[in-house]
């Protein structure tokens, strides 16, 4: 498939139907959301058969793409493709985006407009799958900015409307209002500077913004010094902020607790990703002497975010806000797997980045939920919710369990095998910083199990509170369960079989890093 | 015959001009004080011209364009400043700031 | 996908081993099954005539079966083989999955078989009525199965993923009360405690992984018995960490808080995970890494050694002041896999095993026992029992059997365990360890006595009847006594030492000291503090009077005081460790996020908004009036000025516009 | 043609396409407006068009005195345009102080013009340009004040900061369809002229003419962005959003100033140029269109406005957004633009002004976002009248059809607007 047609479908597939969508009267909400999910389903079957064509066998190739003149003036193409690095997450794309519309057949928060809702997931979805293909620098910006236009109405419409107080800030605000500022903003400031570092890699690197290109050039060292280092430092900050990296990670908690559960099941899931996806795809290969410059000070900053992310964990008392911090903490893992520079460190990323998108991804469908029956995220007020609502408090302990990272489920391998590449990274990086940052790692596991399971303790078990015992709660019901089901299974399955993923992934990796730093 | 006197002259107008623009408060006036910066424009044209000894007469040329833009600008100031003292019973542009903040 | 690797195991010295045929080939049955099993009885097992609990007994039963098949073939023929699946590759590692058979395996397969079979059986009646009993074998199957994974397991990955499974289950076990704060925090003590000591695992793991390139054991032993260099730079410090994970599984002191406090689980829990499943994964680590320990990491051996003996003695002393039964034999088995460690410190593989061998059987058998007692009179406490033998004779009898095999009196199982310990620490020359492991031989047969007085003896003190247990509660009360006598018997100096040969699978790695015959001196020893023990305590809470007075007797304040209180160890954990991370360093965290960061970034926020503001208000709209203002402040006003001052905002903008020209025109000719 | 006094070439072709469609959509948005008054139709009509023919003029003119008779035809209809609502007093305050300025920035114009004229005798760019370099007098003290006066005269149209002050009272007070084409025509034609000036005659005036541009644009962006953070008034902020944008379609000129890469410049800007015209003429028509179904000019009272009309919601996202340049939405390939400009030669200037842009386009998203949060996502307010009047008039569905249309294909498909400005950019290589 030369032509790039699978791939083509399963980016604009999704932008399309939305389109479609536009033009469906409003009351007719039910066909809104068939066409809705008929489309995620194609686009997730699309996906399958471009997944069943890959050729694992060369998963270090870019493969099934297609380049074609898009921008001629500024030489940019739409350069499309997938090598194994890709693969896992576009399939993880198009299956979450899938649970996501299913979940929200029946739980779309205040207010309802299921019209404005389903086709902002499908912008989203446009905007993930299609960073996950792009080939091209300018294309893989359009797509990693496609993506903060819907999130920022899905988390200002459909948000959480309590208002509270903001340090720093006089007036009392919504929390949707600021988290959705602060969120694009954010996000903005990082990318505004990530296109300035592709407009300097266009001009030094023969004025092409193909990343196969500038990834030849890269690694037969064209881009060095200051300029690179520059490069590097905006890149960075654009990738770092979506990621996101301690300190830039402060509108991660707000946007998390503010945005309506699929948003922030996308947020977390696939948008994160975009980050981390960005280094392994663009900055490592393109700028590998200024990555490994940088390597030591990104794995300081991953372990720092690690244990922070888990030491705010504790402090917590809503719900949300705690995984969001969560969230923290784990893409700390990853980053420290992507700071090692090694095939291990980078695999482990990989999976890292898979696993937490099902796991946390599955913790805010639960915690979303809970919100929803309960009307409240205050784990104080919470408690005895095995009881309560024993199906959601089940799939809660279960999540919170993988997300500690416990063996035979999936989000072991992100963390260990993290760490095992932060002992031994690049030769020539300091071996002090990464084998402390690695330890910090390891305490972080620990604090992670202290406040998931702390968390647990205080929402799942116990005695249920009064103030419940009275009231009809609903449990999970047929389209919660199959909206999280699916990811339960997923998650035993990597934890059991990672070669899911390191069959993908392992190869690509391992040609990245030979490529980039001959190791 | 020496262009500077011609040039001072011209700047000096300029000058008037400006300050008249600065400083009056009747509209009328300001429009007249406009009057004066075009015509120095004029002067230095044809003083430039004539020390050029321009024989396309560009110039010259200009000069007169300009003094029919003058006129049609000094008859749509003239509308505008009607305008307002209709509305305002005031030609005194001091007193035109509703807009302030 | 499952290939065979026969380098490490066979193809040196003498191939006396076979490769365990199809029995060997399907012993990953034993380990998936009861995963398989798990997932059905949460599922079905409600509607089954039992709830399930035939599910989980059915797998139990077949495990039992399977591993004493392999245990008769392993002792006949014997049997070494590893089998290996694929799951995965990253960068030039292998992850692999798989199960090996071998003499240590086959031993751990059988303990964990056996003592879970009686534990489910009696479980089924012991829960009877009890909440989520569906759940709990769902848990309690997991549990066996996990620890299966963990003994099964030819790879340091496949380890580590049992060894926490079996955390999580121990999780769910002992919080399986979990109404109660107090139980799910114990239950979360344990997690937390393991997953501390998980950590030094985890970096042992990796830092072998990287040193020796695989991720497999058996190559791992190989190259730290054939001095390879890489293994040998890190191998003390592996060793270690290493060590510092079966702290946490085992027990060991300063990591063996949790191990009390999960008494909070239902007793079959305790003593499943006290026997079987849960604490001897450390010394099953410990044994398995052994030849790496003696070929490389003698040192760390040393430190092995000494938690060995401090955990022993400790453990002991604190058992003797306890009041609840279940405790006083919680803290028992902390000192027993003291003795266990101090075993595999002092380079005594077999007798170490040897120990967990016979331990796991009498130390079942005891908890059982304490269950059934339990069960009778609704305490814990044994200041509310006594003079149980009448009503509940079967359960004294047994109880009994299991006191004297762990106060270590022949012919029972203790005896030849803790003797074969003792005779190594002799052997070696620790003289003090020697000492203090006699000492606590002593203290052991003390407490233990000190219980079974509580317990049985002098008058009834609680409520209520009680009576003797249901038939399944005390047949496995009997068949563990029975294997309580004999298991000792596996292995007698001099007489047959088939234990010996069970265990050394890869015989090539292992020299230790095996005592050809009765060590006197340390069977001397041995005995007498055994003997001495009980007979101070029959003497101090039986003969002297009544039984709850003996404590008093005995009661040195401040040393009671400290023995009562832990050490203050939890206090200590909980004062400098727990409540400084969870409520001083994460608040200020937290505050930190909040107040510090996001100030920071709103502060960006209002700054931009106020510097808006200001270039709005008094740069666009006024700032010539200010500037002019300002400058005429000073000096008296000429006319014109007052003018220009007193300009409207239409002149004013004018004005703008030509100190605009004039400023550019400056700096265009003057400064650029 | 006249002696190369008027040229037709690419460049002046595309802008004048560009300015006929603008007027166009001016028409098409002024329909409502002049019926729903007694207005002056056919004037009004008639003086849009001198001003289009002004801006027609000015793309082709290459000599002094036809550029300034473009400049001028251009610029005063639109005095009289901006006083249109004849009662409203603030539309005749906002009036005369745009006559004012702009008389006097004509006459600056003027003044410039006569010098340049006085140095060189010529009236024909090209010939003026040859004749400085010859006389070596381009970096002497007269071509430079010719060019600051020039620029300042030419800076008052196209409104960056210090000669902008009168955009937002005119803005404000002036008819909004008259308003979108100040901001859209009018802005463009002054950089039109900007453009050829610079290219043609001051390319080699040195250094500090592209460094004090360099320092305007970047300020006026500054200024544009933070003062427009302030504004309640929906049209107010867009006067300084307008504000701001002319700092970025500035940047790259200054820059080639520097440079001498005028190619890459003129084809950022036009670029540009184009892109903005037609999102921020969307701008203005979700003004108009929010403002017929409420009573106030504050925008803080418009909360959950779009609820009423979700398609003008929709425009205000799009048009909005667009400005703030969040991909795909075509504003985003203009900012990218001027950065690739700004940055093709790796110079300082070009490289601190990038950064200064990359900051503004976040202030920038602030505000722009402001509008669609507060009739998206507040709740109404009880306080404020509404009227009803849900139906939307086809000229108006069209002026935002078409600006959606070309917004957003100009952000998928930026190709065909870049070559336009690529095209239009080639002459300037000759």
């Amino acid at each position: 498939m030369e032509s790039g047609l699978g791939l083509t479908i399963v980016v604009f597939l999704p932008l399309v139907s939305a389109i479609f969508i536009f033009l469906i009267p409003k009351k007719q909400e039910m066909l809104i959301k068939l066409v809705t999910l008929g489309s995620a389903l194609l686009t997730f079957g699309v996906s399958l058969i471009v997944a069943l064509q890959f050729d694992f066998n060369n998963a270090g190739d870019l493969q099934l793409g297609t380049k074609v003149s898009w921008i001629s003036s500024i030489n940019s193409n739409y350069e499309i493709g997938i090598d194994g690095i890709s693969l896992p997450l576009l399939l993880l794309s198009t299956f979450i985006s899938v649970l996501a519309i299913i979940y929200s057949f029946e739980h779309l928060p205040e207010p309802k407009n299921a019209k404005g809702m389903m086709s902002l997931i499908l912008i989203l979805e446009t905007g993930m799958n299609g960073t996950f293909v792009a080939l091209d620098l300018i294309l893989f910006f359009v797509f990693f900015e496609l993506v903060l236009l819907p999130m920022y109405f899905m988390i200002g419409i459909w948000g959480d409307k309590t208002v509270r107080s903001v340090s720093g800030l006089k007036n009392d605000i919504e929390t949707r209002l600021y988290a959705s500022i602060k969120f694009f903003v954010f996000t903005l400031f990082g990318s505004a500077f990530m296109l300035l570092g592709f407009l300097g890699l266009y001009f030094r690197g023969n004025r092409t913004f193909s990343i196969p290109e500038l990834i030849e050039l890269g690694s037969s060292g064209a881009f060095t010094g200051t300029f690179a280092s520059l490069v590097f430092a905006v890149l960075f900050l654009g990738f770092a902020v979506k990621v996101p990296m301690w300190p830039l990670h402060t509108w991660l908690p707000d946007a998390h607790t503010a945005a309506p559960t699929v948003g922030s099941v996308l947020l977390a899931a696939i948008l994160l990703k975009l980050g981390s996806y960005g280094f392994v795809r663009i900055a490592l290969p393109i700028l590998p002497e200024q990555a490994v410059a940088w390597a030591p000070a990104i794995a300081v900053l991953s372990a720092i975010g690690i244990i922070y992310g888990s030491l705010a964990c504790l402090a917590q008392t809503d719900l949300k806000r705690l995984i969001a911090f969560s969230s923290v903490g784990h893409m700390g893992f990853v980053m420290l797997g992507i700071s090692s520079l090694t095939s291990i460190g980078i695999n482990a990323a990989m999976i890292g980045m898979v696993a937490h998108g099902i796991i946390t991804g599955l913790l805010f469908f639960v915690s979303g939920s809970m919100a929803h029956t309960y009307h409240t995220r205050d784990m104080g007020r919470l408690g005895g919710n095995m009881k309560l609502l024993p199906k959601t408090g089940a799939i809660l302990a279960f999540t919170a369990m993988a997300s500690l990272g416990l063996p035979g489920l999936a989000g072991f391998w992100g963390e260990f095998m993290a760490l095992l590449g932060a002992y031994n990274p690049l030769p020539g990086l300091n071996i002090t910083i990464f084998r402390s940052s690695m330890v910090a790692g390891a305490i972080g596991t620990v604090l992670t199990a202290g406040y998931l399971l702390w968390m647990l303790q205080r929402v799942n078990l116990g005695e249920p509170k009064e103030e419940w015992l009275d009231k009809e709660l609903h449990d999970a019901d047929n389209y919660e369960l199959v909206a999280w089901i699916p990811l339960v299974i997923l998650t035993v399955l990597i934890g059991v079989f990672p070669k899911l993923i390191f069959g993908a992934t392992n190869d690509a990796v391992i040609a990245l890093v030979s490529k980039a730093f001959g190791g | 015959m020496s262009i500077q006197p011609l040039l001072i002259a011209a700047a000096a107008l300029f000058s008037i001009g400006i300050y008249g623009i600065l400083v009056r408060r009747n509209a009328v006036m300001v429009l007249l004080s406009i009057e004066l910066i075009l015509n120095s424009v004029n002067i230095n044209f044809v003083a430039f011209n004539a020390m050029l000894s321009d024989v396309f007469l560009n110039g010259q040329i200009f000069s007169i364009f300009i003094i029919t833009i003058a006129a049609a600008e000094v008859g749509i100031g003239l509308a505008i400043v009607l305008m307002l003292f209709r509305n305002r019973e005031t030609a005194n542009i001091n007193e035109f700031d509703l807009m302030k903040w | 996908m499952v290939n065979q690797n026969f380098i490490n195991l066979l193809a040196e010295g003498k191939p006396e081993y076979t490769d365990g045929g199809v029995l060997a080939e399907f012993t990953w049955l034993i380990v998936v099954l009861p995963f398989l099993a798990a997932i059905l009885i949460t599922f079905f097992g409600k509607y089954l005539p039992l709830q399930g609990a035939e599910l989980a007994l059915g797998t139990v039963l077949f495990i039992f079966s399977y591993s004493a098949a392999l245990l008769y073939e392993h002792a006949t023929k014997g049997i070494a083989n590893e089998f290996f699946i694929n799951v995965g590759s990253i960068g030039s590692y292998d992850l692999e999955f798989g199960w090996v058979v071998d003499g240590l395996s086959i031993m751990m397969y059988f303990v964990v078989g056996t003592v879970s079979s009686l534990v489910f059986i009696y479980a089924t009646n012991y829960m009877q009525g009890e909440i989520r009993y569906t759940f709990f074998f769902t848990s309690l199957t997991l549990f066996a199965g996990s620890m299966l994974v963990l003994v099964s397991s030819p790879t340091l990955l496949q380890l580590l993923i049992g060894w926490e499974l079996v955390g999580v289950c121990s999780y769910l076990l002992i919080g399986h009360y979990w109404e109660k704060k107090e139980n799910s925090s114990a239950a979360m003590k344990a997690f937390i405690t393991n997953k501390i000591a998980d950590v030094g695992l985890m970096i042992g793991i990796i830092v072998l992984a990287l040193s020796t390139k695989t991720l497999r054991i058996s190559e791992i032993l190989y190259q730290s018995t054939h001095d390879y260099a890489d293994i040998k730079t890190v191998a003390y410090l592996g060793g270690v960490l290493l060590f510092i994970g079966a702290m946490g599984k085992s027990a060991q002191f300063p990591l063996h808080v949790w191990l009390p406090d999960a008494m909070a689980g239902p007793t079959p829990v305790s003593a499943l995970m006290h026997a079987a499943t849960m604490v001897t994964a450390g010394v099953y680590l410990l044994g398995r890494m052994f030849p790496f320990y003696q070929g490389m990491a003698s040192q760390a051996l040393d430190i092995v050694l000494l938690f060995g003996v401090i955990t022993l003695l400790g453990a002991g002393l604190v058992a003797v002041v306890q009041d609840d039964l279940k405790k006083v034999l919680a803290y028992s088995t902390v000192s027993q896999l003291g003795y266990m460690v101090t075993a595999m410190g002092s380079g005594a593989y077999t007798a170490g095993l040897f120990h967990l061998w016979t331990h796991a059987f009498f130390k079942a058998l005891l908890f059982l026992g304490a269950g059934s007692v339990i069960h009778a009179v609704h305490t814990n406490n044994m200041s509310e029992m006594g003079g149980l033998r009448k009503e509940m004779p079967r359960t004294f009898s047994t109880f009994i059997i299991g006191t004297i095999a762990l106060a270590g009196l022949p012919p029972l199982a203790g005896f030849f365990s803790k003797d074969e310990i003792l005779a190594s620490l002799n052997h070696e020359g620790h003289n003090l360890y020697f000492i203090i492991s006699v000492l606590g031989a002593f203290i052991t047969a003390f407490y233990m006595t000190r219980a079974v007085l509580l317990t049985f003896f002098g008058d009834y003190r609680g409520d209520g009847h009680p009576h003797e247990s249901d038939k399944m509660m005390t047949i496995p009360l009997i068949i563990l006594s029975g294997f309580a006598i004999v298991a000792g018997w596996a292995n007698i100096p001099g007489v047959y030492t088939g234990f010996t040969k069970w265990v050394t699978t890869r015989k090539n790695y292992i020299v230790e000291y095996h005592p050809e015959s009765f060590d006197l001196v340390a069977m001397f020893s041995g005995l007498t503090s055994g003997l001495l023990g009980i007979g101070l305590a029959y003497y101090v809470y039986h003969m002297s009077g009544n039984a709850t007075d003996g404590d008093e007797k005995i009661k040195i304040k401040p040393i009671w005081n400290l023995l009562e209180n832990k050490y203050y160890l939890d206090f200590f954990y909980f004062k400098f460790i727990i409540d400084p991370v969870k409520i001083t360093f994460a608040k200020f965290v937290d505050s930190f996020n909040s107040n510090v960061l996001d100030r920071f970034v709103n502060g960006v926020g209002t700054t931009a908004s106020k510097a808006g503001g200001i270039v709005y208000t008094n740069l666009d709209q006024g700032g010539i009036d200010k500037v002019l203002n300002l400058s005429s402040t000073g000096t008296d006003t000429i006319g014109s000025k007052v003018k220009l001052i007193q300009t409207g905002k239409t002149q004013q903008y004018l004005m703008y516009f030509l100190i605009g020209v004039i400023v550019i025109s400056l700096i265009i000719l003057l400064v650029l | 043609m006249f002696e190369g006094s008027y040229v037709i070439d690419k460049f002046s072709l595309i802008l004048k396409g560009l300015f006929i469609l603008v007027t166009y959509l001016t028409f098409l948005l002024s329909v409502n407006f002049v019926e729903s008054d007694e207005y002056y139709q056919g004037e009004y009509y008639f003086l849009l068009l001198s001003s289009l023919l002004g801006a027609l003029v000015v793309t082709s003119s290459r000599d002094l005195l036809t550029m300034f008779i473009g400049i001028e035809l251009a610029s005063t209809p639109m005095f009289l345009l901006s006083g249109w609502k004849k009662g409203d007093q603030k539309s005749n305050e906002g009036s005369i102080k745009f006559f004012l300025l702009g008389v006097l920035s004509a006459s600056l114009i003027l003044y410039g013009f006569s010098l340049l004229y006085g140095v060189t005798g010529k009236l024909v760019f090209s010939d003026i340009a040859n004749i400085l370099i010859q006389q070596d007098l381009a970096q002497s003290p007269v071509a430079l004040l010719s060019a600051i006066l020039i620029l300042a005269g030419i800076g008052f149209k196209i409104s960056i900061v210090p000669f902008h002050s009168w955009a937002p009272d005119t803005y404000e007070g002036a008819p909004l369809p008259v308003t979108a084409y100040l901001s859209v025509s009018s802005k463009a034609t002054g950089f039109v002229a900007l453009i050829i000036l610079m290219s043609k005659i001051f390319f080699e005036s040195g250094d500090g003419l592209g460094i004090i541009l360099v320092f305007i644009s970047g300020i006026t962006m500054f200024v544009g962005n933070l003062s427009a953070l302030q504004q309640t008034n929906p049209v107010r902020l867009l006067a300084y959003s307008s504000i701001a944008q002319a700092g970025f379609i500035l940047a790259p000129i200054a820059v080639a100033n520097i440079t001498n890469n005028f190619e890459d410049g003129v084809y950022a800007s036009v670029t540009y140029l184009i892109i903005y015209a037609f999102m921020n003429i969307g701008a203005f028509l979700v003004i108009n269109l929010l403002q017929r179904n409420i009573d106030s000019e504050n925008m803080y009272d418009w909360g959950g406005l779009a609820k009423e009309t979700p398609l003008a919601g929709i425009f205000a996202v799009i048009f909005f957004f667009s400005l703030a340049g969040i991909p795909p939405l075509g504003g985003w390939f203009a900012k990218f633009v001027v950065f690739r400009s700004l940055l093709s030669t790796g110079e300082i200037f070009g490289l601190s002004l990038a950064i200064v842009g990359a900051i503004n386009a976040v202030i920038g998203l602030v505000y722009y976002s402001r509008i669609s949060k507060i009739i998206w996502m507040d709740s109404p307010k009880e306080d404020v009248q509404k009227t009803e009047n849900s139906i939307i008039p086809s000229p108006l569905k069209v002026v935002g059809f078409v600006s959606l249309i070309l917004t957003i294909v100009s952000g998928i498909f930026p190709g065909i607007f870049s070559n336009l400005g690529e095209a239009s950019s080639i002459f300037f290589n000759s």
